[in-house]
């Protein structure tokens, strides 16, 4: 056993520090920091810079444009970019979709969509997701029924993040009623334009339009947009799925949001004295922050066995229920620092660059938001219910 | 010992249930959202109507309640509807002109009692946290009158309300108890720079910055410089309130939960069918009954001697926040996804509960006071 | 609403502290102050100075010899008896057995068992759990077949508490297979002493002997023993069990085991100070104690409706939990405050009399074995799963 | 980075696990519980004869491993075993005397090696508690040597030792870090009193009462009143061990319990279909990770700088022994009533668990220390 980074890793991180360094836009690491609205025009911005630099693709292979990372470099760039607020990459199109157009898609489609992936002519959202269906993704309604050479599809989509943003989803259709309900499932490009589709905002309880419900009403979709073979989308979804729990644990997120809680904690004063040298409340951290310590190890026992080519099986369950019930307690603790000043809960003042100030100290003004927002985090993606119940499964053979 | 309401509270509960059932309707609220009250008049107007004014005050202050037990029943049912009229405002501005105020002060309190008048308390810091002697704002003894400067951090209804009571500093320094008065501040004084905005909550708080503020003599309430006895009390008060308020908030979230778990189905069953949801529901259960014993506890001892009934409000404040955090946290969790949207009604409960830790001193801050208050 | 007690109830408090100082022998007081064992003699001592006084059975009618006390004076007495560290009132015979004769014996049963379990003639124990029952009450494999005017008693009951004391058991036996499970159980009264009936002690983690086994075979028991009808034994089980309920919450045990905790963490030193002004072993007791004041009005609250006439439903099953939680957490922290002096586990130390002292200060010598043993709050009487099912099941009437 | 065991490690793994299963049996632990060592001869020579003891010593210290690796490798299975034999008490005598001894007191590592004498470190005092520095145990200096007076608590293996590291002041107070010096006292020296007492963890210990207790200058271990670095090291050392420990056990407990919620049925099922049971059982899994991490992180810290050490022993101190809590309870509460009966194998398991908090600080201690650290 070693916890040390090899030299070559060493320089990798040397090297993304660096890069950050020259080109984060100071005005974008200011809006992650302070918790403010990306605009999609931050997002492109972002990305056009990655790309520049062939880091957009991290997880792609070379062939395709990608970086061609092992995981540990994968972690390392993920740690380096949340330390320096960075925005995220959009995941949907990059980290989702273009493995699955890579696993299974046909030369053509590959050579067509993936060049507009990396040089962010297509923004992709994410059509999973139906109302009432929860966690169980297998059960699709939205059909899709050939007629000549297109799909008509019907249906709706919900919780598909960012869609008002987007050009094209991708789609888990229904061209099958017969055999098993994961039988029977297609996966489909369809652009946003089409006539018969309905983009409508869900307002969620922080007072952002972050997802959306997506009407498709005889929506014709041309058949080469079908990814593989008809009625073997299960196949392709869950493939799909096992990419996305890559950097399941958010230990990069989670850091980032220990650093800035203890800053608050430094900087807000109780009883005469700074808010950190309660001991009450710096038990509270402590406790979160010796946590962290221990999942962030397991992360990476997990992410160095994933280099050594082991696929993650259950623990990526545990990494997601762990690093979910980390980051909502570190979220917590960062509302309860600043005090009575979580109360104001003003919209303007998260749009950089409104005319509207924060009403108490700027670390303060997106605490509750981000709180309510990321109570999201232990449900979506498998709730944490679903993936106890996975655990104990493989656990208990039940 | 008896723990059933008098048939007074009984009719004074039951009528308040009926009325907010039919008035605080999910349009109603964002109407208050929308509009520059943050509440609804006619829904304040209402309640007046109905006594709840005036059973948070005792005979004596012109009112027919004011015990502990008349708090808990109003508030409970306020904070069941989910109403975001700043009762509590008035309960803190009015609680402190009742017992402090001379004659033409008190006249206020009728007004208010009628609903005529919106009242605010502003006593809170940019700085001063949860600290109730930490007071900064400083007025000077002139000639003629008073001279306020200084700024109050929010000041919840402080934009809407007809007079402010406010508390300056007239001696000692930022963390003495002794040297804080209050004075009553009519809207719209002149070198009262006022920032109003929407709370996370429901209804509207603001920043006040006084610069060079002058008042009347007759502005001052109660004694100079001892203001500080009747502050605390009147926290207590409004932290039964609080208290009282997130627990009716906390059995609306359990009856919605409860029955989404009965109708929503998932993998072919109702999700109150799986065994580990209906243990999670047990415990909240449990906690929610935990709190209104907390509560009750509180109410009981708001009128009793000092160092009991902060004892308890550290106690009380402590332990509902904690289990104020755990039923919304929950509650949102075994929804999923649609707990998570504006729409559906679960949101604004959730919210509210989530903001009970931000006034009056969250849970932690109370568990290190409630350690202090028996040690001493 | 009203949190004080009338006047008639504080003077019952003051009568009952005042029989306590007078009545209670200081070496009983001493022995359960350290966590001591009692032996045989002491319980019947102690029942014998109380059945002196006529307040042996609290909760019986006059006419039966009992003082026939409301829920409150019951919660008083209670309250008082555990603050003086009396010994607690055996509760087989007294408690269980009385109450289902009183209802559903006949009148010779009545004439002879009562005025025996007062004067102590009589040890009962229960004879209810059966090996791999576990709460599961109902699934009774014990039979009584009826020879003659006997019944002849075959199987094993087990966790049968203090039964190496015993004269007499209560038993649970199936007397007919036919119908649900619940029907075919009747309720017999058997003599320890007769033939066929062997007594294995089964020894816990903290090493005591407190519960036994005890084994049937073809024990034969005069039809006189049988109370009620035959096969309508789970009537009268039910019945019992709610009396079982009485002060389920266990208030008076956790005031008096957080008054210990607070006194050891007082006498405690530690970094140079009194453990308890520790900010962070502090806060661990002022949780619990906050839990306490809260759960004690809970309490309340049943008992006074109860007082009242109102049979407890749901409630008795919240205030197990919470009662049972509390108390092992003050277990717990008990077993914290008194530091390595946890570890000596020196058996004779809680003989009293034994010529062997506890190796560190006396309060630390049970605060281990208390520990251990009180995990079985949580297990027995309906385990804590058991009752949570209740409660969702009442209120989610799923 | 590297998370695999090297093959040393791993055939030294694989060979513990098998002639532990062997071994330790419930008639062993019984066989050694009744006998009058507390422990096993026949399997503390097996082990020996392995070089368990040499697996935690360096080269130059006579073994072969030494490394934080080692440590976690060797404890984890004497953990997973539930075995009882005082390696924890070899690795904190031995590690001070292969530190700071003289050629000739370093004699007796070789010996500890083989097996042939047994250590104890009588440092604990019965008022010290977890504090390293609290020492009130005196040594005067003589003509001819020294003389010690003072008690020592809780002695691990005190009465079976044939030498004894033991800790006493030199100069300074009780709460001083300078000034504590290390002696080796052989077996039977004359003026200490032993009382041997059994350990509700499994082994024994003793409390020692040392009056004027002569010793030669050649006794001395180390530089005179600056043992207390090393002493900080022993117990950091020790801290890992017993957390590894803890570890393997932990997994014993959760291969028994899942097991047993396959295999008991209630109300018609296997218990481990009941939901519930299965998330309170994903939820000990998942801290089990943890905890295993935990150890981890304080294995690859042990030769590093003081510091980061210190903080990882709190760090790991405090979230092994919280874990170690919630699998102990939870494990006998999804047991239900055998898990409480001594003749279950559980139960010994169990209770070795929840002493874990009761030797080098509990997991509140070390939350404050590890506070205290990162402030520093």
């Amino acid at each position: 056993m070693d916890l040390n980074f090899t030299d070559e890793q060493k320089a990798f991180r040397a090297d993304v520090r660096a890069f950050l360094d020259e080109k984060l836009p100071k005005r974008l690491s200011d809006k992650v920091r302070l918790g403010q609205r990306l605009e999609k025009a931050d997002y492109e911005e972002w990305h056009a810079i990655l790309n520049a630099r062939g880091w957009l693709a991290g997880n792609w292979p070379k062939k395709f444009g990608g970086a061609e990372w092992n995981a540990v470099q994968r972690h390392i760039f993920e740690e380096e970019t949340t330390a320096a607020h960075a925005p995220r990459i959009v995941p949907f199109g990059l980290a989702m979709l273009g493995p699955v157009l890579q696993k299974f898609g046909s030369d053509e489609q590959n050579a067509y969509w993936l060049p507009r992936l990396l040089d962010g002519t297509d923004w992709w959202c994410q059509g999973y997701s139906e109302p009432g269906a929860g966690s169980d993704l297998a059960s699709v309604k939205t059909t899709a029924e050939r007629d000549g050479d297109h799909y008509v599809v019907n249906g709706q989509k919900t919780w598909t993040t960012l869609g008002q943003y987007a050009n094209m989803i991708f789609c888990l259709v229904r061209t099958s009623k017969e055999g098993k309900r994961q039988e029977g499932i297609s996966f489909l490009l369809i652009n946003m334009e089409t006539p018969g589709i309905t983009v409508r905002p869900i307002v969620l309880i922080d007072g952002e339009p972050e997802v959306n419900e997506v009407f498709f009403d005889d929506v014709r979709v041309p058949v080469g947009n079908l990814v593989g073979k008809e009625n073997d989308g299960w196949t392709y979804a869950k493939y799909l799925l096992t990419h996305e729990r890559t950097n399941i644990a958010g230990v990069g997120f989670a850091n980032a949001g220990l650093a800035n809680l203890k800053r608050i904690a430094k900087l807000e004063e109780s009883q005469g004295r700074p808010l950190i040298e309660d001991p009450l409340f710096a038990a509270k951290i402590a406790e979160v922050e010796i946590a962290l310590m221990a999942m962030a190890t397991t992360n990476l026992r997990v992410v160095s066995a994933a280099a050594a080519g082991q696929a993650p099986g259950a623990e990526s369950s545990m990494l997601k229920v762990k690093g979910t019930v980390i980051r909502q307690e570190i979220n917590a603790l960062t509302k309860q620092a600043v005090g009575p000043y979580a109360m104001p809960f003003v919209s303007e003042a998260l749009e950089a660059g409104s005319n509207v100030g924060p009403v108490g100290p700027d670390y303060a003004m997106s605490a509750t938001s981000q709180y309510l927002n990321n109570r999201k985090l232990s449900i979506y993606g498998g709730s944490n219910e679903v993936q106890r119940t996975i655990i104990a499964k493989a656990i208990l053979e039940l | 010992m008896n723990f059933d309401l008098t048939d007074e509270r009984q009719m004074l509960q039951d009528g308040l249930r009926r009325y907010l059932r039919d008035t605080v309707t999910p349009d109603a609220l964002r109407a208050a959202e929308a509009g520059d009250t943050g509440f609804s008049p006619e829904i304040w107007s209402g309640l007046s109507e109905m006594g709840v004014a005036g059973a948070l005050f005792t005979e004596d202050q012109g009112g027919f309640g004011g015990a502990g037990f008349d708090l808990m029943v109003v508030f409970e049912e306020l904070g069941r509807a989910g109403a975001v009229e700043p009762f509590t405002e008035l309960l803190l501005a009015g609680g402190l002109i009742a017992e402090l105020g001379d004659d033409a002060q008190k006249a206020l309190i009728e007004q208010a009692i009628e609903g005529s008048v919106q009242l605010a308390f502003a006593h809170g810091e940019p700085t001063s946290r949860y600290d109730l002697e930490r007071v900064e704002t400083r007025a000077e003894a002139g000639a003629d009158g008073w001279s306020l400067s200084g700024r109050k951090a929010v000041v919840v209804n402080g934009a809407q309300a007809d007079h402010i009571v406010i508390s300056a500093r007239t001696s000692g320094d930022a963390r003495d108890t002794a040297g804080i008065s209050l004075f009553v501040l009519p809207k719209g004084s002149a070198g009262v720079e006022v920032r109003d905005y929407p709370l996370a909550g429901g209804g509207r708080a603001a920043e006040l910055v006084l610069d060079n503020v002058a008042l009347p003599k007759s502005a001052l309430l109660g004694a100079e410089g001892e203001a500080f006895a009747a502050i605390e009390t009147a926290h207590a008060r409004a932290s039964a309130a609080l208290c009282a308020d997130a627990l009716g908030a906390m059995e609306t979230v359990r009856a919605l939960t409860g029955d989404y778990l009965k109708t929503r189905k998932q993998f072919g069953q109702p999700i109150g069918k799986f065994q580990a949801l209906q243990h999670r529901m047990a415990d909240l259960l449990i906690e929610l009954e935990q709190a209104r014993s907390a509560v009750i506890n509180l109410c009981g001892r708001l009128d009793g001697p000092r160092d009991t009934r902060e004892i308890h409000v550290s106690a009380t404040k402590h332990l509902v926040g904690k289990v104020a955090r755990l039923v919304a946290e929950e509650s949102i969790q075994m929804h999923g996804g649609i707990g998570m949207t504006e729409e559906y009604s679960l949101g604004h409960f959730a919210r509210r509960l989530s903001m009970l830790d931000h006034r009056f001193g969250d849970s932690t801050f109370h568990l290190g006071r409630f350690i202090r208050l028996q040690a001493a």
